[in-house]
Parts: C-alpha cells; sequence; structure tokens
C-alpha cells in the first residue's frame, strides 16, 4: 500500500487570508518535490464546491488514494474534504489536513517565515497522510429496553414518557417505595396546588404500567457495557415479604409491636419495625426493617408472620440478584437535605422548636404527623414564626451555590402558615428573593400583601436567652438587617430552616458505577450545560433532576422529558456509531502486563484472564490514546493516531 | 551439501558473549559438523591475514559481537561485513551498546581523566595519558582512537540479524544457530528470540493492579515471592523488554533490567519504559508526582541500562 | 631496527598486542605488551545507585563477571555498614567455588592446556580445544564440557542466570537453595572434585612425565624473581571470597598483610603513554621500571602467586597437591611462570573440594539470606580474589547511595608489568640472530603470557577489539623481509 | 544569520489546539517558530515523542493541554503530568537544559495565553542555543 501511495496536495489561498502572507505557489511547488505526491495544486477557496470538485476529478482522473489539504483549521473543514474524498470513493481516513491560516498566514506578517512554516506542515501532513490508513465508522443495534435509577418525581417522569412511547423501562428505586422527596411535599410553588393529588397518580401509573418493571428496595451494583448495549446487576434486597402474596391489607402493620423514627416524616412520627413509608406507597407492599425486628434482633416475636392470612410473611427470603440488559441508563438519584444541626447557632437539635424544611412540609400534610395542624412541641400554635433562608446554601462554610428552591417554598410556607393560623406573626430572613420561574415574582408580590415581614439579612443566632420581658420564653433569632444596617433580635416560637439541598452522600460512588463525572458542588456533571444539559461524558447514560443540581419540580420534569427525548431519540435510530479512530491492541505483542488496565477514563480495557492479554472495547473507547502512549510493549495502536504516524509528522514539521 | 563458513568475532564485549556461546554445550559439536568455524579469537590462533585473505562474501555468516567503541573496532566491523554474506549482531553490545554504553552520559575527555589522573590508586603526577601515537627509544607505538562515544553495529555497518541479550540465553544462541545451519532463516532485519512479547509474558509472578506510590531500591525491601515487582514498587524492566529469555531475573527474586532490548517495532526501549511507569503513577498532584518520580535517582541508568547508544538521544550532552 | 608485531595475541580474553624490536644485530632490543582499549567503567560507574554495582561491574569481563560480581557486593556491604547472615555469606562462597571450578577449566583445556597437550610448535589448526578433544579422547573432553556445564547450572541456579547471574545484594544473596537443589549441588561437587584429581593426572601424564617440558618451565626464560600477592584467611592458607591480602617477597618471606580498606596504603599503579592498561606497583617499595627482584615493586598475582603467598591449603586433596607442587619444584616460593598452569589445577581441585564442603554445610539451605541495611552509605570496598588475581572494587557514594567515586584494580592488571616483562624475557631468550623466527617459536613467546591466563576484557575494564594484523619483520629501513603464515 | 529555534507543540484536540486556532482568528501574532502537531490530548504524547523531535531538529518542544480537571478525557492530562515530570528528570540527567521542555495548559479560550507562551518558549530556547547533536564517531 505504501509504497504504491498516490498523494495529491491541495493549497488554499483562502482569498488573501493565506495568500496574503504565504507565498502559495513556492508551496505548492515544495509540495511536488516531495515523495509521493502525484499533483500539488494551490487554488483560491479549496473549500468551494469548484475547489472540491478539483480534488474529487483528481482522485477519479489520477487515482490518488491520499489527499492533503493545506486551508484553514481541521476544526473548521476537516469534515468538508474528508466528505469530498468520500463522495470520490476515497476513504475519508486518507485524507489529512494543514493548517496554514489559523497556525500561520494569521500569527505572522513576515512572509519568509510564513511560507517556511507553510512548507514544513505540508511536508508534515504529505509524510503523515503516508502512514494513514482506512477506517470504518462501525454501527451497532440498540437495546431499546432502558434503565432509569431512582423513582422520584424525575425518574417517574422519564419512566412513563419512555415506557409510554412503548419500551420497556426498569425503575430502580432503592427505597420500599417509589415516590422520593416529592411525595413528602404538601403543596407546590408557587401554584400551591396539593403535591400528592397531582403525585399519586404517577406513582399509581407507574405500579401498574406494562412497559415499566418496577424494582423497589433494590440497588444498582454493577453496570458494563457501552451506548445501546448497557448490563447492569440489580441486588433486590429482602423485603422478607412475599411480593406476590401481599396484599397490602396492612394487618402486619398494626399488629407488630415494635417501632422506629419514620424516616418518611422526617422523624417527627414513628412507623413500625414492618412498613410502608406512607398510605399510598406503590409498591403497597410492606418490608421488615431487620434493624428494629424483634425476630431479627432476638429471635423472637413473629407476630407479623402470625396475622397474615396469605402467609406473604418471609423470615428467610435472600437479597436477589437480577442482569438487565439496557441500552441507556438515566440516572436520577435526586439530593440530600442537608443537616442543620452541624451549624449549631441555629440550634436546630438543641431547641425543640427549631424544625427543618421538611419536617415542616410534613406538618402541614393532613396525612402527616400532626395531621396538617401547625403545632409547637408542647401542642399550642405558634404565635410567630420566623423562616431562615439560605441554611447551608450560599455559604462559603458549607455550600456556596444557591440551593434555587428555599426562596419558593419559603414563600409557600409563610402562606400555609398564614391559612392554618390566621394571625400568626411570618418572619422571613433572607439574603435576597430569587424568583426567577413562572409565576414566581408574581408569588412573592402576593405574599407579601398577606402581611409577611422581609427582613433582608442573614441570621447570626438563635437562642433562648431572654434579654426582655416579651423574648421570655421564646426563641429569639439575632439578625443583621442589612437595609437597616442594624443588628435586630425577633422573638419568636416557631423557626423554620430553609435547609440546602446537596448531593447524596453516595454521589461519588455513585459516579463510578455510571462512570460520570461530578462537577466541584458534587452534582452529576452534564455534558455540556447548554448544549448537552442532561448528557454525561458517557455516551447512553443521562442524568435529571436534582443529581445533576438543585431545580425545582417543573426544571426536573422539563429535564426528564429530555432525557427520555434522547433515550427516545437513541432507541428510535436504532443502531449508534462507534468511534473509528479508537485504540486496539495487538494480541501477538500484548503480554499481558496490565498497565493499561487502570488507565482508561471509560472503563474501555479489560483483562482476558484465559489468554492473559488485554482487551480495548471499541464501542467505550473515544480515541484518546492515553493507553498507546502508555503501552510498553507498542502493542496497542491509536488509529489515525499512530506512533509511526505521528513519528512522521515530527520528522515532517521539522524539514 | 558443503559445510558453511562461520566467523565468530567480539568488538567492544565482554566476553561473556563467548561464554555464552560455549553454553551451548553438546550442541557446539553439532554447530563443528554443520560449519567450519574460520574464524575465532578466543579459542583459535587464526590470524586476520587468513581473514583478509578470503573473498569478500566467502564468509556464510558473521556472529559480531561488541559495540564500537574506537577506530578499530569500526574499521574491523566494516571488514568482516565485506567478507560475510550474512552480518549477525550477536549480543546487547552489538545489537544496542548494552552497559559500556553507558560512557555515552560521558565523553572521552572525561573517561580518561578519571581512568589515568583521578583514580586514588593512580600514582601519574605528570598526567601522562595513553596514546594513539607514541615515540619509544625503539620506534613508533600505536594505539587506537577512543571514540567519544559508544556506536552500535547498526550505526556502523549494514546489518541482517540480532541476536539479543547481555549475554543471549543458550536457548536464543541455539535458535539462531539452528536457522542458520538449516538455512532457515527469517526475514532480514529479524530480532531473533522465541517471543516478540515482553518479558511479563514469561514471568510467572502475578500481576493484579498496577498503581504505584513509591519506587523502592532493590535492597530496600525483601519482595513477595509470587507477585510482580513493578507492582511491589521495584523498578522491573519486564513490562518494557523483549522476552525469549524465560524471565530469569525475577524469578531469581531480582528485577529484569532489559537486556533483550525493546519489543518488537518499538523504538527507545528507556522511553516506553519511562512512559508506561510514569502513567501508573497514582497520584494527580503535581508535588507528590515529583516526591514519587525522585525516588529513581538514577533514570537514565535505570530505563536505558542496556540501550543508551541506540536510543534516540544516543547519550547525555556535555557542555 | 626491526620490528615484529604479533597482533592480536590469541587464546584469552581480550585483546593485547605485543611488539618486538630487534637491533640491526637481530637481538631483541625491548618488548612492549599493549592493552589497546579502554571502556571507562570508573567513570560511567558515577551516577549509578550503588546496589546495581554488582550487576554493572560484572560487564566488565563476561568470563569471570562473578568475579566482580562478587567483590562489588562486598563493597556493597562494607558501603551500607551491613553484615550479611552467615548462610549468605556461606551462599556466596558456593557460587563462587563453583565459578573457579568452570573458570579454571576453561583456561586450562581451552586456553592454555593446548600448548603442551598438542606441543607448542603444532599447527594452528589443532593447537586450540578441539583439538585438545581429539588427543585426550572425547572422554576427558565430554568431562570438560560436562563440569562446566554443570557448574554453570550452581550459578544458574542461584543467580538466576549462568553469565552475569543477579545474586548479591548489600547485607545478603536474592536467592537460597531449597533441599532438592542442594542435593544436586552435593552431586556436582563429588563429580567436580573427581574431575580436578583427574586434571592434575592429565598434568602429570603430559607435562611432568615429559622431559621437554619441564626443563621448559624451570629454564630461566619463563622465570621471574618478584613478589607474591593473595587473599589468605586466618590460617593463611589460600581464599577466594574473603581474608586478608598477605604479600611475600621473592624470598617468600611476608612483606604485607592487610584489610581490603588498606589497599591504598600498599598499592599503587602507574601509566605507560603506549598502553590503555595501567601498572600496579607495590606502593612500599616503589616503581622501578618492567624490572623484576626485591628492590622492584612489580609484583605478581593469580594462582602461583596464591600459592606462593599463603602457607597451604585449606581442603586435604588440595594440600596433597599442593606440597607435591613445591617438593618437585624444589621449595617455596615457585617463580617458573609456566608452573602457574599447575597451580591453577591444584585451586581447580581446592575449589571443587570447597564447593563440597559448602553443599554439605546444614546452614547451606537456611532461608536466613538477606538484612535489609538501615545505615546510611558512605565508602565501601570489596576485595576477592579473582581466578586471574586480587581485585579490588572501591566506591564512594552520596547519603542516598549514589556512586560519586569508584576505584577498581582489576584482577589481570595486577600482572600487566610482569607480563610485559615475561614476554620480554622470553622474546630475548628465543629470538637469536640468524635463528628463523616460526610461527611455533612466536607462539612459545605467546606462552610466557599464557600462563597469566589474561583477562584483557578485564584489564583497565577495556573491551576487546584491536584489529589482528599479520606478523610481519620489518629491517630498520621498514622494508618487509618476512611475512609469516 | 541569527539562530531561528524551531519548536514543536504538541496541542490537544480539544483545548490547546482551539486555543491556538483562537489566536490564530483573532489575528494575534504568534512565534512562527512553534511548529503544531495535533493528538487528541495530551496524553497521547509519548515521551519517545518529545525525543524523536529533539532528534529529528527541535530546539524545544511545548506539550499543551487542558486545565487539569478540564480535559476532554477526564483524567488524559493527569497522565501527562506524570510522564513529563519523569521524563524532565531524565532530560537534566543527560545533560539537556529543564527549559527546552515545557508542559502548558492552554484553554480553547485561552488565544492570548498560547500566544504568550509561544514567544516566551523561543526566546528562552534562543538564549540557550541549538540543540546539540550527538551522533558518535570520533567527533562525537
Amino acid at each position: 500500500m505504501e509504497d504504491k501511495a498516490r498523494i495529491g496536495v491541495y493549497i488554499c489561498h483562502c482569498g488573501s487570508n493565506i495568500a496574503g502572507t504565504v507565498d502559495t505557489k513556492e508551496v505548492a511547488e515544495f509540495a511536488q518535490g516531495l515523495p509521493s505526491v502525484v499533483i500539488a495544486k494551490d487554488y483560491m477557496y479549496m473549500c468551494s464546491d469548484p475547489g472540491q470538485n478539483m480534488i474529487k476529478e483528481d482522485i477519479k482522473q489520477l487515482g490518488l488514494n491520499r489527499v492533503v489539504v493545506a486551508s484553514c483549521s481541521p476544526i473548521l473543514h476537516e469534515h468538508t474534504f474528508r466528505q469530498a474524498c468520500q463522495d470520490a470513493g476515497l476513504n475519508p481516513y486518507l485524507f489529512e489536513m494543514a493548517n496554514i491560516r489559523e497556525h500561520c498566514s494569521w500569527v505572522t506578517e513576515d512572509q519568509e517565515a510564513a511560507t517556511e512554516k507553510a512548507k514544513a506542515l505540508v511536508s508534515a501532513a504529505v509524510r503523515r497522510v503516508f502512514y494513514q490508513e482506512p477506517l470504518e465508522v462501525r454501527e451497532v443495534p440498540v437495546n431499546p429496553s432502558t434503565l432509569i435509577v431512582g423513582g422520584g418525581i424525575a425518574g417517574i417522569q422519564a419512566a412513563l414518557e419512555i415506557a409510554n412511547a412503548g419500551h420497556k423501562v426498569y425503575l430502580v428505586e432503592r427505597e420500599p417505595s417509589i415516590g422520593g422527596h416529592m411525595a413528602q411535599f404538601d403543596k407546590t410553588f408557587p401554584t400551591l396546588d396539593c403535591a400528592s393529588c397531582i403525585f399519586t397518580p404517577l406513582l399509581s401509573a407507574v405500579g401498574q404500567h406494562p412497559n415499566i418493571e418496577l424494582m423497589t428496595y433494590s440497588e444498582v451494583e454493577e453496570v458494563s457495557g457501552y451506548i445501546g448495549n448497557f448490563k447492569a446487576k440489580i441486588r433486590k434486597k429482602a423485603r422478607y415479604v412475599d411480593e406476590d402474596k401481599c396484599t397490602g391489607c396492612g394487618t402486619c402493620m398494626e399488629k407488630c409491636p415494635w417501632k422506629a423514627a419514620s424516616e418518611f416524616d422526617e422523624g417527627l412520627t414513628q412507623r413500625k419495625a414492618i412498613y410502608t413509608p406512607f398510605a399510598q406507597a406503590v409498591p403497597n407492599v410492606p418490608v421488615i426493617d431487620t434493624e428494629h425486628c424483634a425476630y431479627f434482633l432476638k429471635g423472637t416475636c413473629r407476630a407479623c408472620e402470625k396475622f397474615c392470612e396469605v402467609k406473604a410473611i418471609d423470615f428467610e427470603q435472600q437479597d436477589e440478584e437480577v442482569e438487565v440488559e439496557v441500552g441507556a441508563v438515566i440516572v436520577a438519584t435526586g439530593y440530600d437535605s442537608f443537616d442543620p444541626s452541624v451549624i449549631s447557632h441555629y440550634g436546630y437539635g438543641r431547641y425543640d422548636n427549631v424544625v427543618t424544611a421538611l419536617q415542616f412540609e410534613r406538618m402541614c400534610n393532613a396525612s402527616g404527623p400532626t395531621q396538617g395542624k401547625i403545632l409547637l412541641k408542647d401542642g399550642s400554635e405558634p404565635r410567630s414564626v420566623a423562616i431562615i433562608h439560605c441554611v447551608g446554601s450560599r455559604d462559603k462554610n458549607y455550600h456556596e451555590y444557591c440551593s434555587r428552591v428555599c426562596c419558593m417554598y419559603s414563600l409557600k410556607y409563610s402562606h400555609l402558615i398564614r391559612e392554618k393560623v390566621e394571625d400568626a406573626e411570618i418572619y422571613q430572613f433572607y439574603i435576597d428573593m430569587r424568583c426567577f420561574g413562572k409565576g414566581y415574582e408574581e408569588f412573592y408580590e402576593r405574599l407579601s400583601e398577606e402581611g409577611v415581614i422581609f427582613i433582608r439579612g442573614k441570621v447570626g443566632e438563635v437562642t433562648n436567652r431572654a434579654l426582655t420581658e416579651e423574648e421570655q420564653g421564646k426563641l429569639v433569632v439575632v439578625a443583621e438587617d442589612s437595609l437597616m444596617s442594624a443588628i435586630i433580635r425577633v422573638p419568636v416560637d416557631m423557626v423554620i430552616l430553609s435547609t440546602a439541598l446537596e448531593a447524596r452522600s453516595d454521589a461519588e460512588a455513585v459516579a463510578r458505577l455510571f462512570n460520570i463525572s461530578r462537577s466541584a458542588d458534587g452534582f452529576f456533571l452534564e455534558r455540556h450545560p447548554k448544549l448537552a444539559p442532561v448528557a454525561t461524558t458517557t455516551e447512553g447514560v443521562f442524568v435529571v433532576g436534582c443529581c445533576q443540581g438543585p431545580k425545582d419540580i417543573p426544571d426536573t420534569v422539563a429535564q426528564a422529558s429530555a432525557a427520555a427525548a434522547r433515550v427516545l431519540a437513541v432507541i428510535s435510530k436504532g443502531e449508534v456509531e462507534i468511534e473509528a479512530a479508537t485504540a486496539a491492541i495487538d494480541e501477538e505483542l500484548c503480554s499481558g502486563c496490565k498497565i493499561c488496565n487502570l488507565l482508561c477514563p471509560y472503563s474501555a480495557i479489560s483483562f482476558d484472564e484465559e489468554k492473559e492479554v488485554s482487551r480495548v472495547n471499541e464501542a467505550l473507547c473515544k480515541g484518546c490514546g492515553v493507553c498507546v502512549a502508555a503501552c510498553p510493549s507498542g502493542a496497542i495502536t491509536g488509529k489515525h493516531f499512530t506512533t509511526e504516524q505521528i513519528m512522521a509528522e515530527i520528522e515532517g514539521v521539522l524539514v | 551439501m558443503a559445510k558453511l563458513k562461520v566467523a565468530l568475532y567480539w568488538a567492544a564485549s565482554c566476553g561473556g558473549c563467548e561464554i555464552a556461546q560455549l553454553q551451548i554445550g553438546d550442541k557446539l559439536l553439532k554447530l563443528a559438523e554443520a560449519a567450519d568455524i574460520v574464524f575465532w579469537p578466543v579459542a583459535i590462533d587464526v590470524k586476520y591475514k587468513d581473514v583478509e585473505a578470503m573473498p569478500d562474501k566467502s564468509i556464510d555468516a558473521c556472529l559480531f559481537n561488541g559495540a564500537i567503541r574506537n577506530s578499530e573496532q569500526e574499521h574491523m566491523a566494516k571488514m568482516l561485513r565485506e567478507k560475510s554474506k550474512i552480518m549477525i549482531a550477536y549480543g546487547s553490545c552489538a545489537y544496542e551498546g548494552c552497559i559500556p554504553g553507558l560512557a555515552n552520559l560521558f565523553n572521552r575527555q572525561m573517561i580518561f581523566d578519571r581512568a589515568y589522573i583521578e583514580t586514588e590508586s593512580t600514582d601519574n603526577k605528570d598526567k601522562i595519558l595513553p596514546q594513539t601515537s607514541c615515540q619509544v627509544p625503539e620506534g613508533e607505538l600505536t594505539l587506537p582512537e577512543f571514540y567519544d562515544t559508544v556506536k552500535t553495529l547498526r550505526q556502523t555497518v549494514d546489518v541482517d540479524y540480532v541476536v539479543p541479550g547481555c549475554p543471549p540465553e543458550e536457548k536464543t544462541t541455539w535458535l539462531a544457530l539452528e536457522a542458520l545451519i538449516e538455512g532457515k532463516l527469517p526475514p532480514k532485519g529479524t530480532v531473533i528470540s522465541h517471543s516478540a512479547k515482553s518479558v511479563c509474558d514469561e514471568c510467572p509472578r502475578k500481576r493484579d493492579v498496577k498503581k504505584i506510590k513509591k519506587i523502592y531500591r532493590n535492597y530496600e525491601i525483601i519482595p513477595e515471592p509470587e507477585i510482580c515487582l513493578l507492582e511491589q514498587g521495584l523498578l522491573c524492566a519486564g513490562i518494557a523488554t523483549r522476552g525469549g529469555c524465560g524471565a530469569p531475573c525475577p524469578q531469581a527474586n531480582m528485577p529484569c533490567t532489559g537486556c533483550y532490548g525493546p519489543v518488537e517495532g518499538v523504538i527507545d526501549q528507556g522511553a516506553h519504559f519511562l512512559s508506561a511507569l510514569a502513567s501508573v503513577i497514582d497520584s494527580n498532584d503535581p508535588e507528590e508526582i515529583k516526591r514519587i518520580v525522585d525516588d529513581i535517582p538514577d533514570p537514565a541508568g535505570s530505563f536505558y541500562r542496556y540501550s543508551l547508544p541506540d536510543s534516540l538521544l544516543r547519550g547525555a550532552r556535555i557542555k | 631496527m626491526r620490528r615484529i608485531t604479533i597482533d592480536p595475541i590469541t587464546r584469552l580474553e581480550g585483546h593485547g598486542k605485543i611488539e618486538i624490536f630487534l637491533d640491526d644485530a637481530g637481538e631483541v632490543a625491548n618488548t612492549y605488551f599493549q592493552v589497546p582499549e579502554l571502556r571507562g567503567f570508573e567513570k560511567f560507574s558515577e551516577g549509578r545507585p550503588a546496589e546495581e554495582l554488582p550487576q554493572i561491574t560484572q560487564r566488565i569481563c563476561g568470563v569471570c563477571p562473578e568475579a566482580h560480581h562478587m567483590a562489588s557486593t562486598k563493597a556493597l556491604d562494607n558501603l551500607f555498614h551491613i553484615d550479611p547472615p552467615s548462610p549468605a555469606k556461606k551462599l556466596r562462597e558456593l557460587l563462587y567455588s563453583a565459578f573457579y571450578v568452570t573458570d579454571h577449566t576453561t583456561h586450562f583445556y581451552i586456553l592454555g592446556g593446548p600448548d603442551f597437550v598438542m606441543g607448542p610448535d603444532a599447527p594452528v589448526a589443532e593447537r586450540n580445544i578441539l583439538g585438545v578433544i581429539a588427543k585426550v579422547g572425547l572422554e576427558l573432553g565430554g568431562a570438560v564440557i560436562k563440569t562446566r556445564m554443570q557448574n554453570h547450572h550452581i550459578i544458574h541456579v542461584l543467580g538466576g542466570r549462568a553469565v552475569h547471574p543477579v545474586f548479591g545484594l548489600p547485607g545478603g544473596v536474592s536467592k537460597g537453595l531449597n533441599e532438592e537443589e542442594i542435593k544436586e549441588v552435593q552431586q556436582i561437587a563429588r563429580d567436580s572434585v573427581e574431575f580436578g584429581k583427574l586434571s592434575l593426572k592429565v598434568f602429570d601424564d603430559i607435562v611432568l612425565k615429559n622431559k621437554e617440558y619441564v626443563d621448559m618451565i624451570v629454564s630461566d626464560a619463563y622465570t621471574h624473581r618478584t613478589y607474591y600477592m593473595g587473599l589468605v584467611d586466618e590460617n593463611n592458607q589460600v581464599n577466594f571470597y574473603d581474608g586478608k591480602v598477605r604479600v611475600v617477597d621473592p624470598d617468600g618471606k611476608e612483606f604485607a598483610k592487610y584489610a581490603p580498606k588498606e589497599y591504598l596504603d600498599h598499592v599503587a599503579e602507574h601509566v605507560e603513554p603506549w598502553s590503555y592498561a595501567k601498572f600496579p606497583f607495590l606502593k612500599n617499595v616503589g616503581w622501578k621500571g618492567f624490572v623484576d627482584g626485591k628492590d622492584s615493586g612489580v609484583f605478581r598475582v593469580a594462582p602461583l602467586a596464591r600459592l606462593n603467598a599463603a602457607d597451604g591449603m585449606a581442603t586435604p586433596l588440595a594440600q596433597e597437591a599442593y606440597e607435591k607442587m613445591y617438593s618437585t619444584l624444589g621449595g617455596k616460593p615457585v617463580h617458573h611462570t609456566l608452573a602457574m598452569h599447575w597451580a591453577r589445577l591444584i585451586e581447580l581441585l581446592y575449589a571443587a573440594e570447597r564447593l563440597l564442603e559448602l553443599s554439605q554445610d546444614p546452614e547451606i539451605t537456611s532461608t536466613n539470606i538477606r538484612t535489609i541495611p538501615t545505615a546510611v552509605p558512605d565508602e565501601g570496598i570489596g576485595i576477592v580474589e579473582a581466578p586471574r588475581g586480587t581485585l579490588t572494587h572501591h566506591y564512594v557514594t552520596d547519603e542516598r547511595g549514589v556512586i560519586k567515586k569508584a576505584n577498581l584494580i582489576v584482577a589481570t592488571v595486577n600482572n600487566a608489568a610482569a607480563v610485559n616483562m615475561s614476554i620480554n624475557k622470553a622474546a630475548k631468550a628465543l629470538i637469536k640472530p640468524g635463528k628463523e623466527i616460526t610461527e611455533g617459536l612466536l607462539n612459545r613467546i605467546e606462552m610466557a603470557w599464557r600462563p597469566y591466563d589474561l583477562c584483557l576484557a578485564c584489564a583497565t575494564h577495556n573491551l576487546p577489539g584491536h584489529p589482528l594484523l599479520p606478523i610481519e619483520v620489518y629491517d630498520s629501513k621498514g622494508k618487509l623481509i618476512k611475512r609469516f603464515s | 544569520m541569527s539562530f531561528e529555534p524551531k519548536i514543536v507543540a504538541f496541542l490537544c484536540n480539544w483545548c490547546s489546539y482551539r486555543g491556538a486556532d483562537l489566536a490564530g482568528t483573532s489575528r494575534m501574532k504568534s512565534a512562527p517558530n512553534v511548529r503544531p502537531i495535533r493528538v487528541m490530548c495530551s496524553g497521547r504524547v509519548e515521551p519517545a515523542f518529545v525525543l524523536k523531535a529533539f532528534e529529528a531538529g527541535a530546539d524545544g518542544v511545548l506539550v499543551l493541554g487542558c486545565h487539569p480537571g478540564d480535559c476532554h478525557y477526564s483524567e488524559g492530562n493527569y497522565k501527562t503530568i506524570r510522564r513529563i515530570a519523569l521524563l524532565k528528570n531524565l532530560l537534566s540527567q543527560l545533560g539537556i537544559e529543564d527549559e527546552r521542555l515545557r508542559l502548558e495548559w492552554v484553554s480553547a479560550s485561552e488565544g492570548g495565553r498560547f500566544v504568550s507562551i509561544t514567544y516566551e518558549m523561543t526566546e528562552q530556547v534562543r538564549k540557550l542555543g541549538p540543540f546539540p547533536r550527538r551522533n558518535g564517531g570520533s567527533n562525537g
């Protein structure tokens, strides 16, 4: 092949952009003299149709099997010329570009230097192209099923969109029921419609959907493969309740004598050792919490078993491993709520009536610990409530970012308080009000008319140390009112902390599991903030909802639908293109030293224990070449960037 | 069929290659049956005049060991190339310069000064140095010119085959001799060895995770008997060294130092060893990385133990 | 002025060159023994991690790599201030003894022996190992090959490789012997002892029973009265691996006895512009040029020197042979250069016996073979007896153990001055006006250096590689008058 | 004629090459001495490429990649840090001035930074003079 290389070289004037500084004639003559160069021409605009046709003609007429164009940056026109080659029946990877504009004619006025450099760049391209080889872009079929991790509103929305389009979805949720945080909410801003009214139907829709295989109380343990062809190992934790037999009658929960703090109610109530998180749980099948079940602790009791008519209780149940094959993955693992006890001066955990946003949310909920009444610990109604914004957000000590939803839910709370306790005094301690969403500003306006007192300033501390008569027995919120620039003390009965949304504590492990990156704030990193907001660096893996960053329900749902659309696009195309310029390992040279094994950021390299050689999964490989440069045996070839090609380019560029 | 004519010659080498040739033991007799050794200074009183008298290309094969360190070795290499149909670079010195090639970290002047003036036991107040030509009462005495830089055989004459190793293991030597005797030589340019892969392929030690936090000197630790030495932090060149030797050194609990040269097709063994090693350093923090690499006191001697003259840079630049 | 050039001298390790000048009368005016090259290990050892030097310096010589390996390893013990566990020391000496058996065998049968077995004037085509095998028969020939292979096998088992082993570390060795391996070693040792005895018998039959040879050995042409140097144990008996350096004067009286670290007080090296080799001499006598006798600092090393410098051999059979040699040649010290061949075979037997002793030592299979050094390295000196003489390695390092200075006084080079003299004397005795200068005659001149078992690869740590030139005799006008074929 | 150093610059496709493009597009003048070679990631740059460049006549070598953390392939440039660190130790032992090899980070938006690096490099190397050859033979 190489010895019969027939190279055509085309020098572009780019009007005067190049020709103004570089003597293109001279460069063309120089190129004509280079080994294996059959024809060298210069032309006004190579990227124009006549220019491209010139190349196509020469390929056909002169039987060129290599083409070099010296013009602008390959970032701009490599594709154009590759296409031209392809149209003329030449493999696009037998084309090489020399950038004599951005890197040459535009960087100097010294015509001699520019021309010399242009020659060097051309000779480099010619020497390089000599060694280039045809490559084929492969296409692999896509598995039409999708794995969705996380059964909150994000995961549910995406699941329904895809399932409704007629494709299989595996929805994995680690809690006993889907629902996530949204299931805990009472009302949603700014419309104040009841959360469960809009959400519960979605839960049951998921539960019943023929295309959705729901795996609650389950966790993804291992993911392998690549876009279109992922394999995932999922561990279904033992419920000790047979899902098929259980009718969800709830008798077991009544009879169970053992209690534990309710996660769902944020510890404000107790649930049983055998429980469903909440009444409308989907699936409506309880789990046994072995850490609180007497049988698991002491080996006695089995009350639930006794009273279960359908004999659904099964203490012998074991964790179960299932493997699913999918074409795409949507990660919707949500967020953790910031633990305010670390900010001790806000008194959370020390004062009974300092509560977190979610605790208050539950309190407002009719099915919550207080059946929707807003009550102090002693059972009385608060006469005054302070809501402290940005607890853990916009704070160098905790999270620098804005959690985006606190302003709005704080406003929502003041409305709920106003609704339930007519004459209560309500104070909002804020840094700035951020009401950016549709209808948000209006909501803010409305609330300010409801007699809510807005105090602009960061709260220094919450204390029960009274300085005056009226502060006696109250919680005093000490803050700097930055508008009046004065320290003020506000005595109240209840303090609500608008806690930040933060990345899940296990986000790092999850990121590794799906081979995606995280931004500095710990949330998962989208591939591009504007152009690819739900994609990740790993093809076929998408991130939606608060695991990608704090956001409200509308944005979350929008992202979920976007991700669903991306997934459906992949599915409907039916196959995916695999990068052609990948790494490949020559088994005849690989000694299995394992140097390369851990270097690949895409886990594209695996070790064949039987043959004792390493392998590149070309579908996962992005062609960065890190492993190629590391291989001490030269057993790895970086296609289209082979050592031979680059060495030739180095020699060429130095003529 | 007529007996082959074989010449065995040494240039800048240590004699280990001759011993390695003797190592084939009773196979020597097989060799003697198939070939006449027309020239072998270590064992036979055949003088140069006989060789010079031979017509060009009358020797079937010359096994040339040793690098080119001085003017006469260069002359000798060119002469034997003329006389021989096949020129075989036998052993690491001829192939890539070997350990004496480390002299390329210095130059002639520095070497002379150390050897004849500075050395503690040398008594040479007049700073006398050996001369290429020197007058004694009876006449002139001459010595060959000592070059500034060690060269490989391939940098001096056209070489047909290479037999790697310092010295080549018995089986490698026989692989080459057998091919020669039976007229089954591989394509020109072949490096004759049982393996094209790196030493790891033949090393019985278990390989697991290549992540290096600290590099040890070989006297600092007693390595685990079963586990890859590199993974234990020892600078084992096995990853970057052609196999065929059977990995004897790692099996004797010592790291491979690289005497079989680069793996098939690799340009610059040292650079590849270096790159592989650096790639698996277990840190992304520049300071820590610096600390780790600074634990290698002698990069040139470690990565180019045998191949400095054959490396891209050939040696050090002396101010 | 005529000149005869013998280049290269053959049947040795490395290359040497002899220049013989004849005056107009045809008498030998002078001779020069030149070593044509240098490698400069002392220089390029600088910057290397000290622990790599056993492997680096053994590339000085592939014939006696084990000698450099051991001297270097002992220098490292000293450098790192570490005393290896006794099993490690024994393993080192065991490997070293096996090496001695192979090396002395190589010299007697392949390099030196042919002159006697085939005769000094035998045709070139026969005066070599193949001729020897043909003459002594395949049985002995086979034994020679077997002994070399077997003992190299021991080196292979311990050192990983038969040539250029990877064995020595500061504070010990890299590998031990298991029960199975030691049994094999014991068998090889027994065979080697038998081979040692056999070799002495061969010498007896072929050389001592041949009056011409005996006369030649004791003839003045091959005799020098010099000092002798060798390593001895606490009983002043020959030891190859360890001990003190003992020097006796031409009368056989002890002149000096010193520990390795004192070597610089006793030995210095003289430089001549016409050779890359240096010429060591006894500092406390001084350099008086290429002359022998009590007043000249010229001393000799290697087998005969070791026997002269010691009071006896540490093993029974060798001691017996030792006594026989001295009684035959008229008591100690023996000054006849050619007797080195005999001494070498006595050492061969000793090495085999020592190998057997060590292989039967209960400690030899211990796994306690390494101690990790902890002290800061600074300076270290190691001395062993290489087959070709006393070998000294001297290193100075920085606190990281990286070599700052290396000095090597290599076995063969100790004999450089003596070799030059021996050639000179032989030439003067053999070349006479009008007497035809035959190839055989020139070989007899070469026989004056061959006993030294020169390792010019070692001498000045140079590399072989001088082009072979014909032996030509010119007259004073530079006209070629005779060319040898 | 005064000494014009030749500098080979390895540019990663995603950051540095685009940074260099930007410099051109913005018509910033940069040293014509610099001869760019595009690789997908600075992590593809083998130490052998650097040595080859010197051997083939370069007087200096630049390796430019994405800023740490910004690598298009997430961690390729960290491998480059490791290799260049060790390579620099080797080069200094070989008597090659540290300034002849530089690893720098240039993002797609840092055209100006690219330009100043090329000028600095060119001037540094100009001061050092041509890269010395060593070809063996008597006059080394």
